[in-house]
C-alpha cells in the first residue's frame, strides 16, 4: 500500500516518519512536497511533526494555506486515513479538518518528555488494534501543544466519539486532557505525542508495543499483514 | 572597527601602498583575534591533530573522523559569549546556527547538538536569571526548530561570570564519506552567495567578540532565523547529493571579508566580487557595511556554470535567494567591486594570515598560596549539606534545561539527556557518545590540572555509556590575552590538554578560542571546555532500572582534592585547596576495566564521579531510580580521610558500577585481572539515601525528598526567583 | 492611491486563559514593588503597510485578509483593526 | 486613585530584522490575492491594568516596570506606552 508523507518548508520530523513506515512497517512510502499534488491512487496520507513556515504567526496557520491542503481534505472526504503528528496536527486543525485549537502550553515552555496516552476511541484506522483504555508510553515535543475546545464542542466531541488519546496525567492543560482527536467520520486523526520516536525498542526505553499498534492498525485496516 | 597602528603599518608595507577604507575594514575583521586566532595560533599547533581515524582536507571548519563502513562523523565547537552577554536569546540561538553550518558545511548532516552554558550566581542575581533563562530559550527555539536534537550539555553558575555569559555550542554531524564536500576550485568557476539577506544587523560583531564588553559596539545583534536556516540545510544536502557543490563556507564572524579571503586562500585562488549582486535587506548598504556585515544564515558557494541551473533550482524549491555574486580567478587576489569600480583588491594571504604575536606570559601571583586550605567551619548535620548541595544550582537537576529541547527528533538518541554522556545510534549498527565539560572552579586554581580534570571528565562520561573516545574538542576561553597573567593560564591548560591528548592517542579535530572574556569586574576565570566524542562497536550502556538487592562498586581511589569543589566553594565559600589531578597510567588502566565490563552486559548502571562527589554520584543514581541506597564510607578506597572528604571530593577517575549480585565474581575477575583499584562499597533497596561511617550514621536522607528537590529547584529558581 | 499603516491586534476572547500575561504578572510584577498593577493581557500586534484608495477600502481589505487567512483563530481570539495614515 | 489601562508594544528597533513579519508577508499574505500590502512587522502587546492618581504617573510606573523586569531588552526592542482611562 502507498503511504504519502506530506513535506511542508520546516517539516523536521518527515524523515524520521519515512524511516518508520519504510524500514519498520516495509509500507511503500513517498515524499510528497507541499506544492505537489497527491496521486489518486493513495492510500494514506501522513502529516508529520516539525516546524513549518518556522511556527509563525501561530503553529501551522501558513502550512494550512498549501496547494497540497486541497488534495489532502479530498482524500479526507473519500475517506482515506489521514494522521497529523505534532505539527501535523496543527496544521490538520488550522485547516479546519480537525475541530479545536492548538495553544501554548501552561508552561509557556517547549516541552520534550515521556508520558503515557490513554487509547478512548479504538474504531479509527489509527487505533483499531487497541484495546480501549489501553496505555501508550510515547513522548512528546511541543511548544504549542495545548488542545483547547469549547465546553459545547467538547460535548460534541464526547457524543461523537471524536476524542481518540487523552493524557494519562495533566501534562500541558489541554482541555479533559486530550492528546489526540479524529473527524466525524474517524478516518482523520490528530496527536500531539510522536508515534514515530517510539515504536523501535533502541530508542524507546520503556515498551515499544504500544506505540507500534497505531501503524498495525493501519495495516490492519488496509488489509495488509506485516 | 580598527586595526592597531602598527598593524596598519604592517599592512602598508605588505601591499606598499595605503589601503583604501573598504580594504582597511575587511582586513580589521579578518585579523581580528576571533578570525585570525593571532594570539593563540602559534600555540595551538602542539595539540595532537592527527589519527587514524582522522580525515584532513583544506578548508574544513569542522573535524572529521573515520567511524567505518563508509560514513563519517564530523564536530565542531563554537562559542558566542559577548553576543549572548548582551543579548542572550539572539545570542545564543545565532551560537546554534552558525555551529552548524560549520557541520554542513563539510557537506554533512546535523545530528545533535550540545551546550555549554555558564553565568553568574542566580541564587543573587537578577541578570543573572535573565540571562540564564533567555539563553535557554535562544537554544532550544533555534534547535528544536531545526529538528536537530539537542542531547546534551551542562550548566554553571559562578560569580566570575558576573553581568556577563558564556554560551558555547557543539554539534555533530553524520554522513558518508564519498559526499564529503572536497573543497576545490578552479578559474571560471563561479562564487555564489545563498541564505538570508545581507543588513546591518551584526555590523563589527567579530571585533567585537574580541573587545571586553565595556567598549562593546552596542548595534552588534543578531536576529536569529532558524527557519532560513532549516531550508539551508535541506538544500545544502540535496545540492551535496545533485555533486553542484566545488567548494563551500558558512559565513560566521567577519561576513564576506573572511568568507572571501579564507575561501581563496585556502584553495589557492582568486576571487573577483561584486558587492551590487550581493542580496541587501536595506538598499543603501556601502560596500563596507556588505563587506562585514554579519548577518546570520548564508552560506558561500564555489560551483560551475553549468552546475549553477541545479544550485538555482534547489534554492527556489527550498524559497531561498542565491546569487551570483564574484568569480574565480588564478591571481590569489581578491578584488571587490561595485559594478566596474574597484573598492579592495588584495593578496589573499595578507588578507588570511595576520601576524602571529607572540605574547609574553608570566605564573599569576594569586597561585602561589591558593593550595593553602583555610580552616572550614565544623558541620554537625551532613543530611542537611547533602539537602543543600542537592538543592544548589550547579548540581541540582538541569532537567527544567534539557526539558525544553527535543532531544528526541532524528530518532537516534539512545541514551538521553539528565545521564553521563549521550548516545545516538549510526546508520551502520555503531553508536556516538558525546559529552562537553568545564570546570573553571578547578581550572582557576590549578590551570593546567583543571584543563586536564575537564577532558579526563568528559572522556569518563563517555565511558560511561561503553565508548571509546576517539576524538576531542576544545574551547579556550580566557580573558585577554594581553595580560601575561592570563596569557599564562592559556597555555598552562593548552599544554595539560596537549599530554593528556597524546599520552591517551586522543587527537584533537576541532576547537575554538574565545578571548578577552572580561567582566566589569574582571577577567574571568579560565574555562577551557572540552568536547569528546566516543564510539561504540555494538552495544551501549544503556541505563537499567536499579532494583532492591543491585551491588554499587566504586573503581578508582578517592583522594583529598577537594580544591575547586562544589562543597568548598558552596557550602564553605572557600576559594582555594587542592585541585583534582589526573594520574594518567591510573586513569587509563580504570578507563580498560570500564570498557572491558561493559560489553559483557554485568552491569545495570554506570555513573562517574563528577562535582558534588561521590555523594552526589550516588545519590543522583537513586533519585533517578526512585530507590534508596546504603553506602559505607569506611570501605572507599584511598587513603583514610575525613569523612566529609570521601563524601564531597571530586577526584577524578572514578567510576560507580552497579550491577546483580550474581554478576559480582565476574566483575570483580576484571577489576582484579587489571589491578584496579576498587571496592564494594554499599547495595541499593529501601527508600532512604545512607551513607555510613562504620556503624555511625553520616547521612540519612528520604528519596522522595530528596528527589523533590533535586529535580524542582533549578525551576523554582528560575520562575519564581 | 495612498499608503496606510494598519495595526491589527490579536487578543484572547474574554474567557480564554492568558497563562502569559498572568505569569509576568504573577512572577514578575507583583514580586517586586509594583502592587499598583492589578492585570496583564498579552496580545500579537501585526502592523500592515498597506496601499489602497481609501482609509475604509484599506480596512475593509485587511479585515478581509484576516478572516480568510485566518491570521487569527476565531475559536480563541479576536482582532481589532486600527488605520492610520503613512 | 483612577484606573488605566495602559498598552505597552514591543518591537524590534528600525533596521533589525523580523523573520516572522517577513515570513507571514511573502508565505502567506502575498501568495493569495492581496498584493496591496506591501510589508509586514510583528510586535508584542501587554495591556496592563494599573490604579494610579494620574496618567502620567501611571505611564512612568509602567515604563519603569518594563525597564526594571527587563519585559524587552533594549538592545534589540523599542516600547511604545500608550495609555487609556479604564
Ligand atoms: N545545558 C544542557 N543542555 C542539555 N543537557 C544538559 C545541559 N546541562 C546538563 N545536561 C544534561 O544533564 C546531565 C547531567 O549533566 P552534568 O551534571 O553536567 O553531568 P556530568 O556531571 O556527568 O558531567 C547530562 O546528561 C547532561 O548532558
Ligand atoms: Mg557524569
Amino acid at each position: 500500500m502507498k503511504v504519502g508523507v506530506v513535506v511542508f518548508p520546516g517539516s523536521n520530523c518527515d524523515r524520521d516518519m519515512y524511516h518508520v513506515l519504510t524500514d519498520v512497517f516495509n509500507l511503500d512510502a513517498q515524499y510528497y512536497w507541499h506544492e505537489k499534488s497527491l496521486p489518486k491512487n493513495i492510500d494514506a496520507v501522513i502529516l508529520p511533526g516539525g516546524f513549518s513556515y518556522g511556527d509563525r504567526l501561530r503553529a501551522g496557520v501558513i502550512a494550512a494555506h498549501s496547494p497540497i491542503i486541497k488534495d489532502v481534505q479530498k482524500m479526507a472526504k473519500k475517506g482515506i486515513p489521514v494522521l497529523g503528528v505534532c505539527n501535523g496536527f496543527q496544521i490538520l486543525v488550522e485547516s479546519g479538518l480537525l475541530p479545536g485549537v492548538l495553544l501554548k502550553n501552561e508552561s509557556l515552555n517547549f516541552m520534550c518528555e515521556w508520558t503515557n496516552l490513554i487509547v478512548e476511541n479504538n474504531k479509527t484506522p489509527f487505533t483499531n488494534q487497541f484495546k480501549l483504555n489501553q496505555k501508550i508510553p510515547i513522548p512528546i515535543a511541543n511548544g504549542e501543544g495545548r488542545y483547547y475546545v469549547d465546553d459545547k464542542t467538547l460535548k460534541e466531541l464526547k457524543k461523537k466519539n471524536q476524542i481518540v488519546f487523552r493524557y494519562d496525567e495533566v501534562v500541558n492543560g489541554s482541555s479533559n486532557r486530550i492528546a489526540g482527536v479524529c473527524n466525524e467520520d474517524g478516518n482523520v486523526v490528530g496527536m500531539m505525542p510522536h508515534p514515530e520516536r517510539a515504536v523501535e525498542s533502541e530508542i524507546n526505553p520503556i515498551d515499544n508495543k504500544p506505540s507500534s499498534l497505531i501503524f498495525e492498525s493501519l495495516l490492519s485496516k488496509m488489509g495488509v499483514s506485516n | 572597527m580598527s586595526l592597531e597602528p602598527q598593524e596598519l603599518s604592517e599592512l602598508k608595507s605588505k601591499i606598499g601602498r595605503e589601503p583604501t577604507s573598504t580594504e582597511l575594514q575587511i582586513v580589521a575583521a579578518e585579523w581580528s583575534e576571533h578570525c585570525s586566532y593571532k594570539s593563540s595560533k602559534r600555540h595551538l599547533k602542539m595539540l595532537p591533530m592527527k589519527g587514524p581515524l582522522v580525515i584532513t582536507e583544506k578548508g574544513y571548519d569542522s573535524g572529521v573522523l573515520d567511524v567505518g563502513d563508509g560514513y563519517v562523523v564530523t564536530a565542531h565547537i563554537e562559542s558566542h559569549n559577548h553576543p549572548s552577554a548582551v543579548e542572550p536569546y539572539g545570542g545564543a540561538a545565532t551560537g546554534v546556527g552558525g555551529v552548524i553550518r560549520d557541520i554542513l558545511s563539510a557537506g554533512t548532516r546535523p545530528i545533535a547538538i550540545f551546550d555549554g552554558l555558564r553565568f553568574g550566581d542566580i541564587e543573587k542575581d537578577q541578570q543573572a536569571r535573565w540571562l540564564f533563562k533567555n539563553a535557554v530559550t535562544g537554544i532550544a527555539d533555534y534547535g528544536n526548530c531545526l529538528g536537530i536534537p539537542t542531547i546534551g550539555g551542562e550548566v554553571e553558575f559562578d560569580e566570575c561570570y558576573e553581568n556577563y555569559a558564556l554560551v558555547d555550542v557543539a554539534a555533530v554531524g553524520f554522513g558518508k564519506k564519498d559526499k564529503l564536500i572536497k573543497n576545490h576550485a578552479k578559474k571560471g568557476d563561479i562564487v555564489v552567495l545563498m541564505g538570508g539577506s545581507t543588513g546591518r544587523d551584526g555590523i563589527g560583531g567579530s571585533q567585537f567578540a574580541s573587545d571586553s564588553l565595556e567598549s562593546e559596539d552596542r548595534s552588534a545583534v543578531q536576529i536569529p532565523d532558524p527557519f532560513i536556516e532549516k531550508l539551508i540545510i535541506e538544500a545544502i544536502l540535496e545540492a551535496r547529493n545533485e555533486n553542484v557543490i566545488h567548494a563551500m563556507k558558512d559565513l560566521g564572524g567577519g561576513g564576506l571579508s573572511c568568507a572571501i579571503s579564507e575561501t581563496a586562500d585556502a584553495l589557492e585562488i582568486g576571487i573577483e566580487m561584486d558587492v551590487s549582486k550581493v542580496h541587501t535587506r536595506e538598499s543603501d548598504m556601502h560596500p563596507d557595511e556588505i563587506m562585514v556585515s554579519e548577518s546570520q544564515e548564508r552560506m558561500l558557494i564555489v560551483t560551475s556554470k553549468t552546475k549553477f541551473k541545479k544550485l538555482q533550482e534547489i534554492c527556489k524549491k527550498f524559497r531561498i535567494r542565491c546569487s551570483i555574486i564574484g568569480k574565480v580567478k588564478s591571481d590569489n587576489q581578491m578584488h571587490i567591486k561595485k559594478g566596474k569600480k574597484t573598492f579592495a583588491h588584495l593578496p589573499t594571504d595578507v588578507v588570511a594570515n595576520a601576524t602571529l604575536l607572540d605574547l609574553p606570559s608570566k605564573k599569576p601571583s594569586y597561585l602561589k598560596t591558593i593550595e593553602k586550605e583555610k580552616k572550614l567551619k565544623t558541620i554537625s548535620d551532613y543530611s542537611k549539606t547533602m539537602m543543600k548541595l542537592l538543592a544548589s544550582p550547579n548540581i541540582a537537576s538541569k532537567i527544567w534545561v534539557y526539558g525544553q529541547y527535543d532531544h528526541e527528533v532524528g530518532i537516534r538518541t539512545v541514551v538521553k539527556p539528565g545521564r553521563d554522556a549521550s548516545v545516538l545510534r549510526l546508520d551502520h549498527g555503531k553508536f556516538l557518545s558525546v559529552k562537553i565539560d568545564g570546570n573553571p572552579k578547578q581550572c582557576y586554581i590549578n590551570p593546567r590540572e583543571g584543563a586536564i580534570g575537564c577532558f579526563e571528565e568528559a572522556c569518563r562520561n563517555v565511558v560511561c555509556t561503553g565508548a571509546k573516545p576517539i576524538g576531542m574538542l576544545d574551547h579556550l576561553q580566557f580573558g585577554s590575552p594581553k595580560d601575561p597573567e592570563i596569557f599564562w593560564t592559556f597555555l598552562e591548560s593548552l599544554k595539560g590538554l596537549t599530554d593528556f591528548a597524546k599520552d591517551f592517542k586522543i587527537p584533537c579535530v576541532g576547537g575554538k578560542v574565545s578571548l578577552y572574556n572580561e567582566t566589569p569586574v574582571g577577567p574571568i576565570k579560565p574555562t577551557p571546555l572540552i568536547g569528546v566524542i566516543g564510539l561504540i562497536d555494538k552495544q551501549p550502556q544503556i541505563p537499567q532500572k536499579i532494583i532492591d538487592g543491585d551491588y554499587l562498586i566504586i573503581v578508582g581511589d578517592t583522594k583529598d582534592e577537594l580544591g575547586g569543589s562544589e562543597y568548598f566553594e558552596y557550602i564553605h565559600k572557600l576559594i582555594g585547596g587542592k585541585c583534582p589531578t589526573v594520574n594518567f597510567s591510573e586513569s587509563k588502566k580504570n578507563m580498560k576495566s570500564v570498557l572491558e565490563i561493559i560489553p559483557k552486559q554485568l552491569l545495570k548502571s554506570v555513573h562517574d564521579c563528577s562535582k558534588g562527589g561521590l555523594a552526589v554520584a550516588v545519590s543522583e543514581l537513586s533519585l533517578n531510580n526512585q530507590i534508596g541506597c546504603k553506602v559505607s564510607l569506611d570501605k572507599v578506597p584511598g587513603k583514610k580521610l575525613a569523612v566529609d572528604r570521601v563524601l564531597f571530593s571530586e577526584s577524578h577517575s572514578r567510576y560507580l558500577l552497579i550491577f546483580d549480585k550474581k554478576n559480582l565474581s565476574k566483575v570483580e575477575k576484571i577489576l582484579k585481572k587489571n589491578k584496579t583499584s576498587y571496592n564494594i562499597i554499599g547495595k541499593f533497596g529501601g527508600d532512604k539515601i545512607q551513607f555510613v561511617n562504620g556503624k555511625k550514621s553520616v547521612i540519612d536522607l528520604r528519596v522522595d525528598k530528596a528527589q523533590k528537590t533535586w529535580l524542582n529547584s533549578l525551576r523554582d529558581l528560575v520562575l519564581h526567583g | 492611491m495612498a499608503t496606510y499603516n494598519v495595526h491589527v491586534t490579536i487578543e484572547n476572547k474574554p474567557g480564554i486563559s492568558d497563562p502569559e500575561g498572568e505569569t509576568i504578572l504573577n512572577d514578575l510584577v507583583l514580586k517586586g514593588t509594583h502592587k499598583t498593577v492589578s492585570k496583564i493581557k498579552t496580545a500579537k500586534m501585526l502592523k500592515f503597510t498597506i496601499k489602497e484608495k481609501d482609509k475604509k477600502t484599506a480596512e475593509s481589505k485587511i479585515k478581509e485578509i484576516c478572516d480568510d487567512l485566518r491570521i487569527y483563530n476565531p475559536m480563541v481570539s479576536k482582532v481589532t483593526i486600527d488605520v492610520f495614515d503613512a
